[in-house]
């Protein structure tokens, strides 16, 4: 019994610093578990939930975030909308098992991983990592691979080319994600240097915020902005893809466990928390400003929560994560209804306010309410004020990093090939245009 | 022969439908329309954007009668479409020169 | 080797008194099953399927009961409709964490439960509930409560005041349904009485229909109510509702087996031939009354399915799921296009007529059909026809406490805020005056 | 441990022939198999996953297939559309229980199972199938027995009368489903012949794809095809679909592994590879044939791919998948766009192209790119050029026997009640004259 | 000028269209209007409850048109509209006093 | 009293109805429609299937006016609706005999 236990905890120190995605998790059927020598087993019940949640985090990508954008463009968009969502997932699904992958979790420097599992070649059948199949770790991480530049799209819906969007996507997930996929979680320095990121606060949100923030920058408003009507088109859209993303980011959180145990169990518990309290802290600042409570509202404050939760799930208790939330709720607000219209920028879909703002928050906010007892690492509020310092060092490079590099690729694909269309097509519709369809 | 093009609230449409028939007019072809005038729009609110619209809802009733009782069918749809209150609409009364029934060939007052 | 495979029974022991949702549940591994003495220890396999039907569950109220209803009432009010089940899906996590759990399942007096859980204080990662993390069935309780005051918007859609409706949830949801819930689950005195309740029936069901009954009586028809056409604007969304429902049921009533194990496969395949009896019921019906099988009424007819088999999950086998099916597709087909219309009221999207009407036909034929080789417990077909009795106990209780409870919060709210918009925000719709959105 | 290796590699073996559904799946729990001649135990691992396949695998049927199809149809006949899937969900679910699950899995001859569970009478709860339970299997089952007869009736949508389907899908159900499922599943001569069918190429794609040729043919084309407009009414639904079939798919591929192990991961990797590739595949021969890449395109390549896969998901690597998701997605749309409008036939949203052809070639390239250390079989590309033999072996049986059956039973059908609504109702919609119901 | 009013069945809308452009029309109009008429609606039925629709979806044509040919205009419409079978529709003529486009500002005939 | 009629592409909705306000128009209805003329429509590709759409997205603009303010307002439309390129769209203006506001029965010029 006590050696499961040190096990156990030893595992979860593991999890601190290489997290919880790390092949390396602990092994969690303790009977089985009699010497610390013993090679790690797969564990079906492990494997069960893992192959759950990897298809729910599928679904937060198809058709969660295609429809949560969706509904927020005009109708003239609402195809090019979904296409770019669901020609991600193809797209990066071929790149991970061509090179992301390997870039992302094989050993190599302190920065990016090495190649040698290009083309997955030589996975088997009973590879593992930790007590689940590899392939089982390999398309649980495709998942978060294919939502990342997904959610970029909502910066610079309806104005960008399908073609320069591909580009950008493809090259993106091997020069952004991969390295910081792997600084964080593969091994690399971040993850080394004891940077907490559960689930992706980091490698996902605060990357692809940020990513959102250039791109925005770079490619202009779109035309009308400012003068015209630009409302959403159909919420109905919206409030299924927001659902859907509560219901996928159970897999998201409670699946960087690793295992089917009390982490994934905690996970699942404050991401529904901070959710729920995120959601609140939104509606009740709109409701107070503008007088009226709105379907947008709540839902975008429900993935404020999402977002800022995902790096604390596995190191915070139920209050912490309903602080968080609180917090979350009202930053992104004010990020999305008062910063952004301030600065004047047309990140189109607050992609910046809700998963950038969101997730430094949620990475700050990790660095505080860190509880011992739950992932291992103290935070702030039981005396170790310099988690909030090492968190801050991972959202500034992240930060940086992602910030430059994206503005680089933005600029050579605009000097190639363009990356905006015409303002004719922009007034036509991008659906008809680039796609010859319509939704009538 | 008199076409009456009626602009009302949508939810008297039935009602002044059935005034309508009441009085003998047979057919009338009926669109969704959008309306401006003294009657205020609304705001919509999008996370914290303000659009003012200014087109309020309206159902467009159109009806082609016969002189004799065009008078009639104004006054019908008047009192069968007015709440007293802002933007109840208009009525507008235009002439036709000729009308026919598709099905039959039938032309002007038997047409209608 | 021994020692492990007897806490396991243990586990399942505990989770037959503790857990409400075992209730009578079979050791299911009967070769593993030593010693009755050891701590119950975490089943990751259980684990994994608890994690999930607490995902799918979630699912069913967002998107599933928000776009059920929201199909069925007019375009004008279909914002309105999605947001009172999103908001009453963040408003009850938090409660539910705050107070409802602790009042619903630790040990109190025969009516309701103690306060030593509030704010979910002392929860540890490690806790477990039988062989799942205690976090885990939190939460999973927590999508139970979350969808039956949910369900209950049903009943005064398209006329509420969304602050009156947040008010009533909230504290129909501390004041109804935590005591009803632990009354039946959480050691209180239906569930010692041996009244049967796998999933729900009486606890989620009857206490929402009943409830439902009131509030439309209470609140009033709606403008225009029998005199203009008051038709669904747009049954797809009904029919992915409708969907999503079905499928989150497996979480639901497998799910309630707190387990992975042959009570969970057997409450799954009744559950899928209970629906799909009831569903052909009622096409039939109407068939054979209005000369015209329709889509809304197949999948009304499959939710009373999933409705009445609900409490009969764990306790019945296959050809008694197909009678409780029939039966009360037959019923509810009744309650709503006789029975409504005869007594006049506006339950306007036939809260009563699936949900109430469809429980307690459900939880009386539980007491029917019940094969004791199933769940345990023998009904009157084997002989017991005391267990009726006992079931038509649970029904009356329930109606009436919740029934009377029910009507004096509306009262109540009604004369502090009011309880319903006027009328000139009917005509324009909610969604507009509300919540200043509209879906064009 | 090389007793395990042993039972694993027999298991594997007994998958290739008696299919990887088949109940007597390897015990995954290695440190309790001690020796050969211990009864399979109930796993809890595995059967959570495979409740929860069950779960995502009617997802893909009700809403998935429902709005799929509905989508590409005109909105006249949109809630007609979403009825025939949902009606077929219900009424397979009882012939299952009544004699389809004995027919395709008891013991009987070569071509078709026995009687004996009829009504699963005799079913108790801890009945086993592998190791999970009984129940769960025949719901397992179920859920694919569902879907493909939904899968044919996009081959006659919009002009089928509902009562004619419905005897149509019933008795080709029993007639052709069952004995197909037997023969290459439940122990029939296409099983023990070698047959390679991991999730259903054969036993759901090629089967729907000729009946839906053959259903084209025999009830017409659409009045007003190649004349009129016939264009989809909203891809917004075709795309929710394409994507919970994706997402449900997992359920399909991966939970035909009847366990939660190496298998099933690399199950669910190689689907997740093949759909990408078959969706860009289709989409680049689209961008270069029209000038124009469509979201229709993209959807319906991944489905091609998901498709293609399916026969082949436990058998081949990561590689082989992404070469038989190419190649399927540039079959498939030859098939939709040139071979279809060459042959001139109206199967309406074009299931022979997508399933039939998808499905053939992905049972000969399970045959060329089988790898004997994923599944235990080598394919032609390692030496067994046999394979491939056996596999169009496999496909011509199924071709023949299928399409036959399939027009003898329509035959008779409109014989005795007619098949098809009249040319008014067509004109109208059906959703109005045959349902009574209309979407606005 | 005259301006032809056609109220037509949704599914005659192509081939009236070409029949139109076919006498040398170069443009029309188009909007989606629900008729009432001497064609009865239809019954829905939700849960039981039957609603009738009394409106039924129409196609309606407007084509301004030059004097001369405004008599071959509307006898075109009508036999490319017919079906000969109730709720065919109906065509209206109305006189226009002025005709601009907007493009380059001609006016009248030039216009149309 | 005049009805003028003003058939124009959809984004200078807002642009025109600002400008007639400013000179004096206080009403107005609006219709979606489809337009069929020399601006070509356009193809759309379902599995391979091409189809070619010819009517395009345009919005009516309704607006009864005074006799005297009649030839301004079409002026202003004329130019506020323009942008030179093929497809700006068309106005017609025709004789209303009778206006009436159903709110208070006010009728003719009183009643716009
Ligand atoms: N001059 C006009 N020409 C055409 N339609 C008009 C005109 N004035 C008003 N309308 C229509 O009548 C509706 C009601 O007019 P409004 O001025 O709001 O209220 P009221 O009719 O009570 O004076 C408007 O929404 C518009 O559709
Ligand atoms: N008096 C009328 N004024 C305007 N529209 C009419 C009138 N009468 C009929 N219509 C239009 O013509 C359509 C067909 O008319 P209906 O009386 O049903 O059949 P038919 O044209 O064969 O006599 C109606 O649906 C309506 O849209
Ligand atoms: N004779 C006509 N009658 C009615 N509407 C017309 C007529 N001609 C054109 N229109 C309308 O005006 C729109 C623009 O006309 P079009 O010929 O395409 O370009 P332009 O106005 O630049 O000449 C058309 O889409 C149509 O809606």
């Amino acid at each position: 019994m006590k050696i499961m236990k040190t096990r156990y905890a030893a595992s979860v120190m593991a999890a601190r610093i290489a997290a919880p995605m790390a092949a390396f998790a602990a092994v969690m059927t303790p009977a089985i578990a009699f010497a610390a020598d013993a090679p790690p087993k797969l564990d079906s019940g492990d494997t069960a939930w893992m192959l759950t949640s990897t298809a729910i985090v599928l679904l937060m990508t198809i058709p969660g975030i295609a429809l949560f954008y969706g509904g927020m463009v005009r109708k003239k968009n609402i195809l090019t909308t979904l296409m770019q969502s669901f020609a991600i997932c193809c797209l990066i699904s071929v790149l991970w098992m061509v090179a992301g992958y390997s870039l992302a979790f094989t050993a190599g420097g302190s920065f990016v991983g090495g190649l040698g599992k290009m083309f997955l070649s030589g996975l088997k059948v009973d590879d593992l990592s930790g007590t689940i199949p590899e392939s089982v770790f390999i398309t649980f991480q495709m998942t978060f691979a294919i939502i990342t530049p997904a959610l970029i799209t909502g910066a610079f819906a309806e104005r960008m080319k399908f073609s320069a969007m591909l580009w950008f996507v493809g090259l993106w997930s091997l020069v952004v994600y991969a390295p910081i996929c792997y600084s964080v979680w593969g091994g690399g320095f971040l993850g080394k240097a004891g940077v907490l990121d559960f689930a992706g606060g980091t490698v996902v949100h605060i990357n692809s915020g940020i990513a959102a923030l250039v791109a925005a920058l770079v490619i202009g408003k779109r035309v009308g902005y400012g003068k015209e009507v630009i409302a959403p088109h159909n919420l109905v859209l919206t409030v299924i893809g927001g659902s859907l993303l509560w219901v996928g980011w159970f897999g998201f959180n409670a699946g960087s466990a690793v295992a089917a145990n009390g982490t994934a169990g905690m996970a699942m518990l404050v991401t529904q928390i901070a959710t729920a309290g995120a959601a609140l802290a939104w509606m009740c600042c709109e409701w107070m400003t503008h007088k009226k409570p709105t379907v947008l509202g709540i839902v975008s404050g429900a993935v404020a929560g999402l977002v800022a939760v995902t790096p604390a799930a596995g190191f915070v208790d139920p209050m912490g994560s309903l602080f968080i939330g609180i917090i979350a709720g009202t930053v992104c607000f004010w990020g999305a209804t008062w910063l952004k219209p301030k600065l004047g920028f047309d990140d189109s879909l607050d992609v910046f306010a809700v998963h950038g703002l969101g997730g430094i928050t949620g990475a700050i906010l990790t660095g505080v309410f860190a509880v011992k007892a739950i992932g291992g690492t103290s935070g702030m509020l039981e005396g170790n004020a310099g988690q909030v310092w090492l968190q801050l060092y991972g959202v500034s490079v992240t930060l940086v990093y992602s910030g430059i590099a994206t503005f680089i690729l933005l600029k050579v694909i605009d000097a190639v090939i363009g990356l905006r269309t015409d303002e004719q097509t922009e007034r036509e519709g991008l659906d008809l245009v680039l796609h010859g369809e319509t939704v009538p | 022969m008199k076409l009456i093009t009626a602009i009302i609230k949508p939810f008297k449409l039935d009602e002044t439908r059935e005034a309508l028939t009441g009085i003998g007019v047979q057919g009338m072809t009926v669109s969704e329309v959008k309306g401006f005038g003294r009657q205020k729009g609304h705001t919509e609110i999008y996370r914290g954007a303000e659009y003012s619209v200014s087109f309020i809802p309206k159902v467009m009733i159109q009806a082609a009668v016969s002189d004799d009782i065009a008078d009639t069918a104004v006054e019908t749809i008047r009192s069968a479409a007015e709440t007293g209150e802002i933007g109840d609409g208009k009525i507008f009364v235009s002439e036709i020169t000729k009308a026919v029934r598709i099905r039959t060939g039938e032309t002007d007052e038997e047409a209608l």
